[in-house]
């Protein structure tokens, strides 16, 4: 039955949603201990999205939900390629790295139609900027992931888990650190988090892409957001902190979404081309730096 | 130079003030007639009384008249100096100072507003503040706002007079 | 004048499950309309934190479930708060704050703040005090989840089954056309 | 081809379009909208739209009595009500020829400080609320309710105290209200290291708010800026020094300013005066005198203050908050003419120094200028 | 730390507060701590008001000075009727309070505060219909504030904070020494300025025109007087009250005692600011400010005999109802008790001279020195058309002591009869010895014993006056300005003791008295028989006694067959609702119908009036 490529898929997803949820739930407590108060319980986002179902909800054309649900099933799409601890969706697929490059952008491709169909002048304002922003983070990791397989000569994760496998010392973190702190830059604009969030931005463009979204819209918006939290530090996990097992891949999950979440607390955001600018700047140069390094050694 | 210079030397400099009382030591008014009120403020604003503070008017229903007040302060002498001028209630006009400070403009269109006075010269007259007002300026004397808002806003009980 | 009808407008069955779900997760609306707003600050920040019962501001009217009438209401921002109710999707509470939405407040007298906001919006739970202190507000909040758990707060479905009524107390005092105290009666 | 091109581009309607930066806006702060005309992010004209808090205070004041006045007033300005009951018994007072008793004045000059923390306070969460820098506002709101425990152990309510009348103050300082107070300056001192390593070090904000909005010396006066404003421009100028009231002037302290005159300037002179109003609060606890807190008044019934007309300024965290009383001798004030600190500043500023900047600058602008939205509309 | 210079590395210090604890105050479960002495909100807080129903007089101050109109003042029946206060109760609208606590301050009795309670919030019931919609949520939040918070006090104002002037502007008075060598008035009057002040204080609750027995409008003459338009408070106070200057300085000031501001403080000198006023409108201005009364030409005629403050008073008003008016008056000038009851000290001549001569004015006819007696009243019976009785008590009633009338023991009226004409010079000397006793404690034996104290220094140049009453110091029914002011000029008073019997020297005139210990003057059901214990004897020496325990009527003058019709209680008439004897044609006012002061007097006079206007149309 384990086999079987549904109830594979099935548990791929379901792990994602729940996790990334469970993650938002802890993110909101930790970044309440910052600001010096108590926040929700840590379920608190499950009920949310439990209420967010329950809403009666406004769609302004068909596009809109058809961007929604694709924007939805695109990071979905993504998850079930990733390495989740030592279990992998397609066991024959072994979680390879281009196509969870190319997946990744679906997401905010299927978002941008959507919201774009729903009329309010901020959210194509708010989606001009997201898919700006993902021209900038995507140069510092497209060369982290470049960097890696010409490391171990394979763009499959199974590989380059391998490689970081035994004691701490050969994780890839201590191998290529200046890679490792691009990424980390990059994790945080790829998560929308602080100083580059000029996308969601409340105080200017009313939560951009999101000011139209009621209801069902809405919950399906915050699970797409809970599994690409899952699936980008997965991801980083994967390449940097050797996936490990089941517990110690989700702990290290936890570990760099609360890294990022403190970094959030303490910046104010970025102006929209500043934030471009700067991933352009410096992440890059870190990786490049580290690949500059790693083609003299080698 | 204190207070009383200063009076003396506006008194002597510009003719056409009706008088001149002095409020308290750091504060002194002038009365003057509505033609001459453009000539006054700009030679206040040349003898470096800058700062327009604000443009307001005053309705003396019982003498059928509406009082426009200046109030400007000078940061050299330290001094606040209210130009006060007195206009006809029925049709109020007076020139508009906006050539001759920026801010008056939205100063006299709020004036417009609630006082119905008509600057010559400043042609916004959309409606700042209120919205739909089709009755008198509210700020005019002879406007009830009890009665207003018990005929439009009362539906249930009617407030005592 | 039977504009409004008398259906049983009790929440039952499925809607008092889901009901649990909302109580339990409302969603502020982050807008100030009046001058009690400066009292949401202090209980939404860390030192009353009413993000413990689930409470958070939104931006929108679409993500948000709860309108603050935050105080006196006048004339302008009543157009506008009437548009964010109607943008607002069911169920969506609204709580009105302060002594002057319930019977006309210190400014029972002025020509541009309405005297009772239940004429235009149907209000689920009003709150007293002049601008009510976080401790007030927070003990509304839990008396509106406890009213929301026993399927009573049902003012949106008040608002669709008498959306005449409401409109025409609307209109009579947004669209005028006559002056009010020396013009005839509109 | 090119046609299409240069069509596309001749037509000035198409290019740019209006945004509400309107009332229901989170960065907005009150209830104002801006009407922006943008073309894709930079502000090409800004036309403000007041009006949305108009209670006509300068009518209701014409219906009450002289006292009754002052549970209506505090309501103009709500970050800092305290100014507007100072300036209208300081007017009173003025009319009347009433000498206030010495204590009273000075815990006039503690109250007034207190409130001024409390607006700066605000001010540090309206910069954090506009940048997204979401902890520093958590943490000064929550630093400022202290305050108002303090406000409320006082005055006998958080935000509206009702505490200045004419003649004085309305009760005398309980007894170990000092001693809190001092603990909370101190605490609050402790805090301000905190904001400086968070607000004013961060280089991200720094970044933000260099060159936001610049205005230089003769702009502002002409403009009628005043306040933190214009001396972030490099005007020494305070209404406390140049024309003191309670006891300011019997405290010694000195004005600091700035002399770049944009968005940071702004800032950094909000906490210097931030620091500033902690100093005058210790010195003025020092050295306060015992005596009666109110001078004896007539019942508030029968009060009357005889003819004249006079304009009371003070010192508000937005400027020079004022008004312009007319009295015909009557129970009944003739006419109350209020101007706000920030009227010219959110309505004609606006219009000058926001052309060219970008849509997120806009809330910034107005946190940094401390724009308060009943200013406008009284 | 400068705060200038940037680093990347400041902001991260902020995360400390990950292992400190939060700040959070966990409002249902925990609550604020700041207070020394109470958890939660300050210890003076303005939270929702408690009323005490028993100590508040609903006199209205609150709801005069709430800026929201918030509170109303409600007829309420299960509230304690209590003299000098109304059944009203506030009532507080929570939809329009602003909890600013102006009328806890301006409250006259302390008896409305605020508690620190603060929740008061209201569900919409889903049966809300249309109409009921605003009125179920505003009527929810009016409430009438009674004891239940009162627990929990919050914002209550004592005596130094609160906003009413509490203290009265002192008015300018003789000392002791200057006031008992001389007859003139002991008190100065206020000049403007006080008079102003004073009116400045009262907050026009109008409990004080309840409580007068002629219902002066009192508020409206107190703004005029603050308002300094001296001759529309004139106007105001003739409206009811003819003999302004009388009542202005001998009146027992019911209003006073009831007074609002009198809880916490001093009443309002209602009786000074009514002597201010007529006193500073000579008399020729009177004719302007109140001739604009319509005169009807009833042409009927009227006689009033006595011309005491009834008589006058009824004149008064039977003049504006246009009858032809005449007084009979046996002394030598009208005024009755007032003149000759009352020494000059309190009541000067021109004053009383002043009222009278407007009356006059009026077109009333006073005929002095004319005794009525039976066929006299027979003729005037037969010639007028309406007899009006108001002789007053002026026989002195007297101990049965003095057996044969020894001549030095006196009455109280002939006494100060003698002593006003003596003022007159109309007589040339009065009967006086250097050490006299005064037998009494009513109002009456203070005037003789003060006057004799007056008398004593002109003559002897030192004063020796014992005087000596039943009552206790707590009954005694003297006023306590009384008390105090006598007690100054020299006067010693003895309470508790009753006249035993006079003892005489060897020579037959008079060496003292002997008096016994007095238990209890008033039996069970209140009336007038003391108990004397006879083992408990004082002896004090005088050579001279004025006995002043009370007045008795004088129907001589009726004929027999009137006045067996008329019905006699306790030596006063019983009349109907108007006034009228039982006889037609004859009413009767003043103190032989009701009450023993002045303005009593007045009410009657006025009463009387009625009556006759009746009879007439």
């Amino acid at each position: 039955m384990m086999n079987n490529y549904i109830v594979r898929f099935l548990i791929g997803s379901l792990t994602s949603i729940i996790l990334g949820l469970l993650y938002m739930g802890i993110g909101r407590k930790f970044i309440a201990r910052i600001r010096r108060c108590y926040a929700g319980p840590f379920y608190q986002s499950f009920i949310d999205v439990i209420k967010l179902f329950s809403k009666h909800s406004i769609s302004h054309h068909w596009i809109m939900d058809f961007g929604i649900m694709m924007g939805f099933s695109g990071i979905i799409a993504t998850v079930i390629f990733l390495p989740i601890g030592n279990f992998y969706v397609f066991p024959d697929m072994k979680g390879n790295l281009i196509i969870i490059m190319y997946f990744m952008t679906i997401g905010y491709l299927g978002m941008a139609m959507g919201v774009s169909a729903s009329g309010n002048p901020n959210s194509p304002i708010g989606i001009g900027r997201a898919l700006a922003l993902m021209i900038g983070y995507e140069i510092p990791f497209a060369l982290a992931v470049i960097l890696l397989i010409f490391a171990n000569g394979s763009s499959l994760l199974y590989n380059i888990i391998q490689t970081q496998q035994g004691s701490i010392y050969n994780w890839n973190l201590l191998k290529y650190p200046f890679a490792f702190i691009g990424t980390i830059i990059a994790l945080q604009g790829m998560l929308g988090e602080q100083p580059f969030d000029a996308m969601i931005a409340p105080a200017e463009i009313a939560s951009g892409p999101m000011v139209e979204l009621s209801g069902k819209f809405l919950g399906f918006g915050f699970l797409q957001h809970a599994s690409q939290i899952f699936l980008e530090t997965g991801i980083i996990t994967a390449m940097f902190l050797g996936g490990g097992t089941i517990i110690g891949f989700f702990t290290k999950q936890l570990f760099l979404y609360l890294l990022t979440l403190s970094i959030a607390s303490v910046f104010p955001r970025f102006r929209f081309e500043d934030g471009v600018k700067f991933f352009w700047t410096i992440p890059t140069s870190f990786v490049l730096f580290q690949l500059i390094l790693f083609l003299i050694k080698r | 130079m204190n207070q009383k210079e200063l009076i003396e030397y506006i008194k002597n400099n510009f003719k056409g003030i009706e008088n001149i009382k002095s409020i308290d030591e750091k504060q002194f008014s002038i009365t003057v007639q509505k033609e001459r009120i453009i000539n006054i403020l700009s030679f206040l604003k040349l003898s470096n009384f800058k700062e327009l503070a604000l443009i307001t008017a005053v309705d003396w229903i019982k003498e059928e008249k509406i009082e426009v007040v200046y109030i400007l302060f000078s940061y050299e002498y330290e001094q606040q100096l209210i130009v006060k001028t007195y206009i006809d209630r029925q049709e109020p006009s007076i020139e508009s100072i906006k050539n001759l400070w920026e801010i008056a403009t939205m100063y006299e269109r709020d004036v417009h507003e609630f006082f119905g006075i008509d600057f010559i010269g400043n042609d916004d007259k959309r409606p700042l503040i209120l919205h739909n007002w089709k009755d008198i300026p509210p700020l005019r004397k002879d406007f009830d706002s009890l009665k207003y808002s018990n005929t439009i806003f009362g539906k249930f009980k009617k407030d005592k007079e | 004048m039977e504009l409004y009808s008398t259906k049983k407008l009790k929440d039952e069955g499925f809607e008092q499950i889901l009901n649990f779900f909302r109580k339990k997760s409302l969603w502020m609306l982050h807008y100030c309309t009046g001058c009690g707003a400066v009292e949401l600050p202090p209980t939404m920040t860390s030192r009353w934190d009413m993000e413990r019962f689930g409470m958070g501001p939104m931006a929108t009217p679409r993500q948000a479930d709860l309108l603050l009438i935050t105080g006196y209401l006048s004339l302008k921002s009543l157009k506008r708060v009437i548009y964010t109710y109607e943008q607002m999707q069911n169920p969506k509470w609204v709580i009105a704050l302060g002594s002057c939405p319930i019977n006309g407040g210190i400014y029972y007298d002025s020509y541009s703040v309405i005297n009772r906001l239940a004429l235009y919006i149907p209000v689920d739970l009003s709150i007293e005090g002049c601008m009510p202190r976080p401790e007030a507000i927070i003990e509304g909040f839990i008396k509106l989840m406890k009213q929301i758990e026993n399927g009573e707060a049902v003012g949106y479905k008040k608002y669709q089954e008498n959306y005449k009524w409401y409109k025409q107390n609307q209109d009579s005092v947004l669209k005028r056309e006559f002056p009010v105290l020396s013009g005839e009666e509109k | 081809m090119s046609e299409i091109l240069t069509y596309l581009g001749k037509d000035e309607e198409y290019e740019v379009y209006e945004l509400f930066f309107g009332p229901n806006h989170p960065g907005m702060s009150g209830n104002f909208s801006y009407i922006l005309t943008v073309d894709g992010h930079t502000i090409k004209k800004v036309s403000p739209d007041p009006g949305l808090l108009h209670r006509g205070f300068e009518k209701l004041v014409e219906r009450r009595l002289w006292l009754q006045n002052i549970a209506l007033i505090p309501r103009i300005c709500v970050p800092e009500p305290d100014i507007n009951e100072m300036v209208y018994s300081t007017a009173i007072e003025k009319l009347c020829h009433i000498d206030v008793p010495l204590r009273a004045s000075y815990i006039r000059t503690i109250v007034l400080e207190m409130a001024r923390l409390s607006a700066f306070l605000f001010g540090f969460g309206g910069i954090g609320g506009t940048t997204g820098l979401y902890t520093a506002s958590y943490w000064s709101i929550s630093d400022r309710d202290y305050l108002l425990d303090l406000f409320e152990w006082l005055t006998g309510a958080r935000v509206y105290h009702m505490y200045i009348l004419p003649g004085g103050v309305r009760r005398d300082l309980p007894n170990g209200w000092t001693e809190k107070l001092k603990e909370t300056i101190d605490y609050l001192q402790k805090r301000l290291n905190e904001y400086d390593r968070l607000i004013y070090n961060n280089p991200l904000v720094i970044k933000r708010l260099k060159g936001l909005g610049k205005i230089e010396k003769e702009l502002a006066i002409e403009y009628g800026i005043t306040g933190p404003n214009l001396k972030a421009t490099g005007v020494k100028y305070d209404i406390r020094k140049m024309v003191p009231y309670a006891a300011y002037d019997k405290i010694d302290f000195d004005i600091p300013s700035q002399n770049e005159g944009d968005g940071l300037a702004r800032a950094i002179q909000r906490r210097e005066e931030f620091q500033l109003s902690l100093d005058i609060i210790r010195k003025a606890l020092k050295d306060i005198p015992d005596g009666p807190v109110r001078a004896n008044m007539p019942n508030p019934l029968k009060f009357k203050v005889p003819k004249g007309e006079v304009y009371v300024k003070i010192e508000s965290a937005r400027g020079e908050h004022a008004y312009y009383i007319v009295s015909d001798g009557g129970d009944k004030p003739y006419r109350m003419a209020v101007r706000g600190g920030s009227y010219t500043a959110g309505l004609i500023l606006a219009q000058k120094v926001l052309v060219g900047c970008r849509i997120e600058d806009v809330a910034l602008w107005m946190a940094t200028m401390d724009i308060c939205p009943p200013d406008f509309d009284r | 730390m400068d705060y200038k210079k940037k680093s990347f590395f400041a902001p991260f210090n902020s995360l400390k507060y990950l292992l400190k604890d939060p700040v959070t105050i966990r409002y249902p479960k925990e609550n604020k701590k700041t207070y020394p002495e109470v958890e939660g909100v300050s210890p003076q807080y303005r939270g929702r008001h408690f009323n005490d129903l028993e100590k508040c007089i609903g006199c209205g101050t609150c709801e005069d000075i709430c800026p929201t109109g918030a509170i109303q003042m409600v007829e309420f029946d299960d509230v304690k009727e209590k003299n000098g206060a109304t059944k009203k109760r506030p009532v507080i609208d929570y939809g329009r309070c602003c909890f600013c606590g102006f009328c806890v301050d301006v409250c006259t009795t302390s008896s409305l505060g605020m508690s620190r309670e603060y929740v008061n919030n209201f569900p919409t019931p889903p049966e809300a219909t249309e109409d009921t919609q605003g009125e179920i949520i505003s009527k929810y939040f009016i409430i009438r504030p009674d004891l239940n918070f009162s627990k929990n006090q919050g914002w209550i104002t004592d005596n130094n904070y609160s906003w009413l002037e509490l203290k009265r502007v002192v008015m300018g008075i003789f000392n002791p020494e200057e006031r008992s060598n001389s007859f003139l008035e002991i008190v100065k009057g206020y000049t403007k300025e006080e008079a102003i002040l004073e009116a400045r204080r009262c907050v026009a609750c109008g409990l004080c025109k309840d409580a007068c027995p002629i219902h002066m409008d009192i508020p409206e003459y107190i703004m005029a007087i603050f308002n300094d338009d001296v001759k529309e408070s004139v106007k105001e106070i003739y409206k009811t009250n003819p003999l302004p200057e009388v009542c202005g300085r001998v009146c027992t000031h019911k209003c006073e005692s009831v007074c609002s501001l009198g809880h916490r403080g001093e009443p309002v000198a209602i009786r000074w600011l009514k002597r201010y006023a007529v006193d500073s409108l000579p008399l020729e201005e009177y004719k302007n400010v109140i001739a604009n009364k319509p005169i009807k030409q009833a042409g009927k005629s009227v006689a009033i005999i006595g011309g005491g403050p009834a008589g006058l008073s009824a004149a008064y008003f039977l003049s504006f109802m246009g009858y032809r008016i005449t007084i009979f008056e046996k002394e030598a000038k009208a005024g009755g008790i007032a003149r000759y009851g009352i020494p000059a000290y309190r009541l000067p001549e021109d004053a009383l001279n002043k009222d009278i001569d407007f009356i006059k004015s009026l077109g009333v006819e006073i005929k002095t020195n004319t005794n009525i007696d039976k066929n006299m009243f027979e003729k005037i019976y037969k010639e007028y058309d309406a007899i009006i009785i108001s002789t007053g008590f002026d026989l002195p009633r007297s101990t049965n002591l003095s057996r044969n009338g020894m001549e030095n023991v006196v009455g109280a009226l002939p006494f100060l009869h003698d002593v006003r004409e003596f003022l007159s010079n109309k007589i040339s000397d009065v009967k006086i010895t250097d050490n006299v006793l005064v037998i009494g404690g009513g109002n009456v034996a203070f005037d003789c014993s003060r006057s004799v104290a007056r008398l004593q220094k002109m003559k002897f140049g030192k004063v020796k006056v014992t005087q000596v009453c039943l009552e206790t110091p707590d009954i005694i029914p003297a006023d306590k300005e009384e008390i105090e002011e006598s007690a100054e000029e020299g006067v010693t008073l003895i309470y508790g003791m009753g006249p035993k019997e006079i003892i005489l020297d060897d020579k037959g005139n008079i060496k003292g008295l002997d008096f016994m210990k007095c238990e209890s003057v008033f039996d069970e059901n209140m009336r007038f028989n003391p108990k004397f214990n006879e083992n408990e004897r004082l002896i004090c020496e005088a050579t001279m006694i004025i006995e002043a325990i009370g007045q008795a009527p004088d129907y001589s003058f009726i004929p027999e067959e009137y006045r067996s019709k008329m019905k006699f209680e306790r030596g006063k008439i019983v009349l109907d609702e108007n006034y009228s004897t039982g006889i037609e044609k004859i009413f009767a006012a003043g103190d032989i119908v009701k009450g023993p002061d002045i303005v009593n007097g007045i009410a009657t006079g006025l009463n009387a009036a009625k009556g006759v206007d009746k009879l007439f149309n």
